[in-house]
């Protein structure tokens, strides 16, 4: 088994039309992801190296029976996207896209946390890998394999040096998260940690925090709640100076509280062991785990 | 995109927020001008984004043309914590007979825009939330149901509100909202948000911040510039697209990610050394991109050595390879570097970079040991200059 | 309330939806002066709400001025099943390409507002519903998210809009769920919804059904008036604050409550009478509104006996007989009255009305009794009159 | 049992200090009812007859527990109170207020259903009145007593005559129910006949209905696959005339749909006996009980 994308996932790619939308979804059908469908308005008719393109979400669930979306067209046309192909009743969106508003993102988040049994996972994420089944986003799957370790991230490259550190250490995925790092992230540490709890495959989860917000303080009250499974945090962030704004939106400090200092012992305070570098993560999880 | 001051003001006065009239000005001439315009006594108020300005001297009251002649001259070019005065709003003096403070943020645990009110205003807020905790009404709006009438009487009556100024304030809050979901603020804050002797509310001073991803909605906002906060190197990173703040230290960074580059400032720094700046170069970083990223970097005159951490995704090893081939060749660094390349085209990368054979470059295999190098290389540096 | 055509227009106006422009008149000369500054040809256009007027020569095209007084004389006056024409409308006659239909409905059942799209425009919605629903594109909208771009999409391509038109029908049903919501209407319709042969979009026609529980927010609208529709006892009864609508049979009906009103008819009818009006005096009802309703009823000469129906729960009884006797007094009526009266203050009220001793006012214990008496009284007063 | 309102409810009667306000309260209280408190902002301190009035909602259930609210406000204010009721945790709301703004009582409508375990009954309606129990709104109780049939209506004066018809042939009532006429009452048939289907107390449930809409039709259908109690329906307007509005907005004949005649058909097509005048309910009640 494994989380959120697999072997079952019948995937449908907004934006598909577009230069980087292509290239994704051919990088995830060539890695093994059954891309059925994508989602251009006007451009219903043509394919997309025979992956058939529709006016709208609706019409791609009709006729292909689509399960998932990607969502990769610009910001300013993220959230109606995303708001479409819940509305076309798929339940798994997962949005790549970065740099959507944030008033955007709260009006997306508060409708769709109302609707049933749908999760968004982004935007402003890689999106999410299971390896050996699906990979779903930018994640360069080639080097992670099939494992026991899931791993949940807001930040995409810090995803791969992590998943890349635990690789060398031997250790394979279940699922590879990337939640993004955005002010209103549609999946927060707590839901995926939530499925890794669920996931029989899952034996190992490590977290990959930043500074900023408060998102792995409450994982952390929540795993002392909640999750039987060992869990391994990071948190980036220790130099960053208070006050300055580091690229995502995530990462800016406020007050006391949203410091890595802070996040590393809310987490070390519930029993996580947290990796001072990526490399020190792969050696907790060996020492945890066995080499 | 935080805003000064008065360009606070400006956007609140859009939506009906009352705020003093006033004019902004960058020289003591204009400035005294401005003040003749408004009347006397008139306000002089350093525009900076930054706390505690009034008791550094940043805002003088000038009772004629002199004194704000002299005011504006002392406090244009002045420096507040590190950044320099360019502007000064001169803005008519209000008669307080109490403060008030009032604010929206976004809250991004509970993903909702959060209130705070209190009839304490003027003083820091997170000292009024410690001392008198009960000045302090707080609440959360659902986004999609918008701010309610008896969200402002709530507030007003939590904190306190005198009973005459409940429906006023309320009114006032209903403002605040509307400034914050249709400018795409991220934050907008009003302290002290003033009671006159004639029980009419004033903003007495405006503290906003905008979200950058949502200027294309906002082609006015867009053009608002802060100064003060403008260091050269990080106006010329932007101007380039890049992400970029500078540190205190020599150590040049560059990484593609957010979270990627924050790790690596933590590994150098644990290796002892000291970075220079935080350079994200975003994800699918091209050729032109990497030298730009160089030349900012290398326009801080601090840094002795340079780090280039890139695990690809998007990012392709073969392009930023090729960049920096291309930013050693028009560049032509003084300055050591230290790449490690992995990811995407990582081999296709390192390939690029040995047949260039650059002196000066060293390649690493791993995030650990290039910061372990770069450090050791920026030392003898330092011994060498 | 409904609008009239031109006034439906002008509201689209206000919110961006292109329409023709045109003038109203009253008069024959005022609309040839409006055919004079709007051009010829133009459209002399009946105003009336209802349906088919085109057919029944309420709408004529004139090429001059003489024409525009020929046809605007011909029209004003007219009656369009049992309407009378007050206004026209004139407007520059529209050169047409395709003829489309959009709406936007409050549905009760779903509890959201429903839009309807066609490009089978110009024709009864629901003969389209039934013989090619291909063409007729449906959605629900969540009155808290609003409408999104998706929505105007899916609407456009699923109705099968030409591809060169669906962003332009999208961007002219936002505007039509903004007039919707701002305006506080139950109902916005535009058939048909015209291409010219520019490939242009614009509302030939307008159907527009505002809240008159929302007129409060909308002093503007809360002054437009349909002439056209309005019967003289039920502008009467409106200005009374009265509900009334007027029937063909000739039994005076009053209760207090829109079911027990209903309710009422429906008994009358059974036991074989005719109601001549539908008459509720609401909940609360006091003598003054019971002394109106009186006038009312018995403004319409077709009727021959009165039933009144109270059922008292914030109407009391005492009130509502005070109000009759009252009215007794001021009209003086000269046919019979059946009143039952149960609920609230009952007994109070019956007592009232037996210690007035009013000649012709019959008293009843049941609803049903009530009915019986009244239908027996309505055509002994026929066959005596 | 009862629904909705007992012995059990704690009232807060929002707009107590009105005329209105203060005499159905004061009513309410006579007959039994726990009002515990009212609000209407800016008179905190003062107390109506003893009941104390508070500014806002959330103040009066710190303060009192109430669990149950009358909004009795102006049609410009109610949609507020309502809400602001909801948000102190009330979680019976029942809304007296007559011509509050279609659209306001949509947002009103379509926020509170997806806050978990909220009902609101009306606006527009009489209230709710469980006779010997509790009654919350403007129904005379004098007329009812306690017993076993439950009334379900969208008309308040209607609710009183088949009431007080059923009264005549000796039942008494469960709980009266007024749902109010408007386009977007906060419950609907389906609502409250669930509710009775569960109360014990109740053995029979009267719906009375009126033309306009499609309440009717969908609680048809509804009880056909979910009730097991008998049902015995009314419908007001056979006598209307198409396409004329009788001064409840409900009261708009749609076409074929939404006629007397269509609705009954409906009732009667899935075995519930439609009566044709408040007396005849009343003997098809007297012929499923027994007199």
């Amino acid at each position: 088994m494994s989380i959120l994308v697999d072997k079952d996932t019948k995937l449908c790619v907004s934006g598909i039309t577009g230069r980087e939308g292509t290239f994704h979804a051919m990088n995830n059908r060539k890695y093994g992801t059954n891309v059925v469908a994508g989602v251009t308005p006007g451009k219903q008719g043509q394919d997309v190296e025979g992956v058939p393109v529709f006016n709208t979400f609706h019409k791609a669930v009709e006729e292909t029976g689509a399960n998932t979306a990607m969502v990769f067209v610009p910001p300013r046309f993220a959230a109606d996207s995303i708001l479409e192909a819940v509305d076309a009743g798929i339940k798994t969106v997962i949005a790549i896209t970065e740099g959507i508003p944030a008033h955007d993102e709260l009006r997306v988040f508060n409708y769709i946390r109302n609707v049933e049994g749908v999760r968004l996972i982004g935007p402003n994420c890689p999106g999410v890998l299971s390896p050996g089944k699906a990979n779903v986003g930018i994640i360069p799957a080639s080097f992670f394999k099939e494992g026991n370790v899931g791993v949940v991230s807001r930040s995409g490259t810090l995803t791969y040096q992590i998943g890349n550190e635990l690789a060398q250490q031997g250790f394979g995925n279940s699922t590879i998260v990337g939640i993004g790092g955005d002010p209103v992230p549609g999946s927060s540490f707590i839901d995926i940690i939530a499925l890794f709890e669920q996931d029989p495959e899952t034996e190992l989860i490590v977290m990959s925090g930043e500074i900023g917000g408060s998102a792995e303080e409450e994982a952390a009250q929540y795993i002392k709640e909640n999750v039987s499974k060992p869990v391994v945090g990071y948190i980036a962030g220790f130099t960053a100076p208070p006050g300055k704004t580091m690229g995502h939106a995530g990462a800016i400090v406020s007050g006391s509280k949203g410091t890595a200092q802070a996040k590393a012992e809310a987490l070390e305070a519930v029993g996580v062991r947290v990796g001072r570098t990526p490399t020190q993560v792969s050696e907790i999880a060996v020492e945890i785990l066995g080499g | 995109m935080d805003l000064l001051e008065y360009q606070g003001k400006q956007l609140f006065a859009r939506h009906g927020i009352p705020v003093p009239s006033g004019l902004p000005a960058t020289t003591p001439d204009d400035a005294a001008n401005a003040a003749d315009e408004i009347g006397y006594p008139c306000a002089v108020k350093a525009q900076v984004q930054i706390g505690g300005r009034g008791k550094l001297g940043g805002i003088k009251i000038a009772k004629d043309r002199n004194e704000a002649l002299t005011h504006a001259t002392a406090i244009l070019g002045m420096d507040i914590k590190g950044l320099t005065v360019h502007e000064v709003w001169i803005e008519g003096a209000s008669e307080i007979s109490a403060e008030y403070y009032a604010s929206v943020v976004f809250d991004r645990s509970a993903k909702k825009p959060f209130f705070m009110l209190s009839t304490k205003g003027g003083m820091d807020i997170e000292a009024v939330a410690e001392e008198t905790p009960e000045a302090l009404a707080t609440l959360h709006v659902d986004p999609l149901l918008g701010f309610q009438s008896y969200h402002g009487r709530k507030l007003a009556f939590d904190a306190g509100v005198d009973a005459d100024l409940v429906r006023p304030v309320a009114d006032f809050l209903v403002k605040l909202y509307e400034t914050f979901v249709s400018e795409d603020a991220m934050l907008v804050e009003v302290n002290p948000l003033i009671v006159t002797p004639e029980r009419t509310l004033r903003a007495l001073d405006a503290k906003v911040t905008l979200d950058g991803n949502a200027m294309f909605r906002h082609p006015d906002n867009a053009t608002l510039r802060d100064r003060s906060a403008e260091d050269p190197q990080e106006v010329m990173a932007k101007e380039r697209g890049l992400t970029y703040v500078k540190l205190d230290g020599d150590i040049g960074i560059l990484g593609n990610g957010a979270g990627i580059v924050m790790s690596t400032l933590d590994v150098v720094a644990q290796a002892g050394g000291e970075p220079a700046n935080f350079l994200d170069a975003g994800g699918g970083s091209k050729a032109e991109s990497i030298i730009a990223a160089v030349e900012v970097i290398l326009s801080n005159p601090k840094v002795k050595a340079v780090l280039f951490n890139i695990f690809g995704g998007i990012t392709r090893g073969d392009e930023v390879a090729k960049g920096l081939v291309e930013a050693f060749n028009q560049v032509k660094p003084t300055v050591p570097f230290v790449i490690r390349l992995d990811g995407t085209n990582a081999d296709e990368g390192r390939k690029i970079l040995s047949d260039a054979n650059l002196s000066n470059l060293h390649v690493e295999a791993t995030m650990n040991g290039a910061a372990e190098r770069v450090v050791e290389l920026a030392k003898s540096q330092g011994a060498a200059a």
